[in-house]
């Protein structure tokens, strides 16, 4: 089992690299946000995944706060101002 | 098999974050940069995870990879509005580009020295001495600091000082925030998916950093945590346009920016007046007193996070025809 | 001194160098800003390093809350960086 | 016995991330690629947080494990469907 786990940690990191690939030649804003998002949830994975690799229950917590926040960054990079009338 | 598949999760996760950093330090295009950067906090919360610092993963998750993005995407949304800002490279003639390649090789020659210097600092200093001495001191008096997560014993109990300094770094930095001018536009209000989200995603949010504050006294959060999630709920709301909500407003703001180091004052003041040292809690009231402390910690620290996304002086406007949250 | 720790303590190390770099080199403020904080990770990256004691021993909790004391400071100055290039750029848009 | 199926579900999962991925790499336009995201790697997501949850040593522990795939479901629903409405937005001009 705990063969696997390392496997599998190996297996995610490799899907977050490909990712980095998408994130580093975009073309546009909107793919490297979608890259970032992919990288988001590896990144719970992995954490979730380490947390039973390292015996550290707290990683949940980790992944949790990471899972939550997620949709932020997607809705401060779309996010539109009012027009001032000022 | 498994110490050896995890040095590669190092080797990959490593080249990962310095390749993300470069490449967030390297394009000229801000928003570009922003994004980079956001990817790049959400590794190293993975990376502290990995080095068995839940407490500092928990508190990158929140801010490195939450916060400060959406902070730095607004100041991109205001640079991108004035375009006279995009700075023309004017022609420059054949000497000004040599001494400007000169400049940049011997910067970059000398930061390359600066990595190296260190690098060779850190061999001197991890081989000469037997460290630990600090690490076996917050063991040997961790029974008596009122709580037994080691991180927040160091940062309530045996550096509180510390922690009050820092309380008030973070009140200077909003009131000069709030002294640099006025708030940004708000945001228009959300469309219904994202409201929706909104609807569950603030309770949640808030539930959890109430989770984190209790939890940190035996296991890894605490004020800082929660402070950074509860901000989160504060500009999840501001994000969908909810200007009235997410932020108390008028003196109600003010006095929640500074509670923290008000209550860290008041807790060592009345030390001081029953006869005990500044912040030196007796064992049997450190626990209740820490949570009291780190309880008005984390609104200040949520109320400050808040107003440096908000980004200057709260609208006067909004708050005159705001209704009370 | 662990292999772990090491690779962790290099990549702080290029990560200092990394920043330091930028932000002597770029005319962007906010790029400026930006290199300023990824230098303070590789700061951040050197002392959880440092703190790291291999995966059976707990690791030195006084580093860890100095980074977390760090992070927390280092997004409100980033904040206050932020506030002051865009007082700074109004400033010149009036001139 | 639990074992296996929590190996295979997570091989699943596993499965379903690199399709994600490979997806996110391979296919033509943003459009495309929001689909493989969102579709294959919550999915992904999904099954290994099913195979893990199955080593949860407390309930309080699966909870939060199933909270955590509901808010990355929600989190990236909604954070496709505003970069799909941005980048539409971009597109046709304001």
């Amino acid at each position: 089992m705990s063969d696997l786990l390392s496997l599998s940690v190996l297996i995610l990191m490799f899907s977050l690299l490909l990712g980095l690939l998408r994130i580093l030649y975009g073309p546009g804003a909107g793919d490297r946000m979608l890259a970032a998002q992919l990288i988001g949830t590896a990144g719970v994975g992995i954490l979730l995944l380490l947390s039973l690799i390292l015996d550290q229950r707290s990683l949940i917590d980790v992944a949790l706060i990471l899972a939550l926040l997620a949709a932020v960054a997607a809705a401060a990079f779309t996010g539109q101002r009012q027009i001032r009338h000022d | 098999m498994n110490t050896a598949s995890l040095i590669v999760f190092d080797g990959l996760l490593l080249i990962s974050i310095v390749s993300l950093a470069w490449a967030a330090l390297a394009t000229t295009d801000a928003r570009r940069s922003v994004i980079l950067f956001m990817a790049f906090g959400l590794l190293l919360a993975v990376a502290w995870a990995r080095l068995l610092a839940p407490d500092v993963a928990l508190a990158e998750a929140a801010i490195g990879a939450g916060l400060s993005g959406a902070l730095l995407l607004a100041a991109t949304n205001d640079h991108s509005r004035q375009p006279a800002t995009a700075q023309t490279e004017t022609t420059r003639t054949e000497p000004d580009r040599r001494v400007g390649m000169a400049i940049q090789w011997t910067v970059t020659l000398l930061c390359a020295a600066l990595a190296v210097a260190l690098a060779w600092a850190l061999a001197y200093a991890f081989d000469s001495t037997a460290k630990d001495t600090l690490a076996r001191a917050v063991s040997a008096h961790l029974d008596v600091s009122g709580v037994s997560n080691p991180v927040t014993a160091v940062l309530l109990n045996f550096r509180a000082y510390d922690t009050l300094l820092e309380l008030a770094v973070l009140l200077t930095a909003v009131l000069g925030i709030f002294a640099l001018g006025p708030a940004r536009a708000d945001y228009q209000e959300a469309g219904p998916i994202f409201d929706g989200l909104t609807h569950w995603l603030v309770p949640v949010l808030i539930l959890m950093a109430g989770y984190l504050l209790w939890v940190g006294a035996h296991a890894p959060g605490g004020a800082f945590q929660a402070g950074a999630t509860l901000a989160a709920a504060g500009i999840v709301l501001r994000l969908a346009g909810r200007h009235h909500f997410g932020l108390p407003a008028g003196s109600t703001l003010r006095i929640t920016l500074a509670v923290g180091v008000g209550m860290f004052l008041l807790v060592g003041l009345a030390l001081l007046a029953v006869g005990r040292p500044f912040l030196g809690y007796p064992t049997a009231w450190a626990g209740i007193l820490i949570l009291l402390i780190e309880s008005a910690a984390m609104l200040a620290i949520a109320a400050t996070l808040v107003s440096a996304f908000v980004g200057g002086r709260p609208n006067p406007i909004a708050i005159n025809t705001g209704e009370k949250p | 001194m662990l292999t772990t720790q090491w690779l962790y303590a290099l990549s702080g190390c290029v990560l200092i160098a990394l920043g330091l770099r930028s932000a002597l080199l770029h005319r962007s403020l906010l790029q400026r800003v930006l290199a300023i904080n990824v230098m303070g990770s590789g700061v951040f990256m050197l002392l959880i390093a440092i703190a790291y004691r291999g995966p059976t021993l707990s690791p030195d909790p006084v580093p860890h809350a100095l980074v977390l004391t760090g992070i927390v400071v280092a997004v409100s100055a980033t904040a206050l960086a932020l506030a002051l290039a865009r007082r700074l750029s109004t400033e010149r848009n009036d001139e | 016995m639990t074992d296996i199926l929590s190996s295979l579900l997570i091989v699943a999962g596993l499965f379903f991330f690199l399709a994600g991925s490979i997806g996110l790499l391979r296919f033509p336009d943003l459009y495309s690629r929001l689909h493989a995201l969102t579709k294959a790697d919550n999915l992904g997501l999904g099954l290994l947080i099913a195979g893990l949850a199955i080593h949860a040593q407390d309930l309080f522990t699966a909870l939060k494990l199933l909270l955590i795939w509901l808010a990355v479901l929600a989190a990236s629903a909604t954070s496709a469907h505003l970069i799909a409405r941005h980048a539409r937005r971009q597109e046709t001009g304001p």
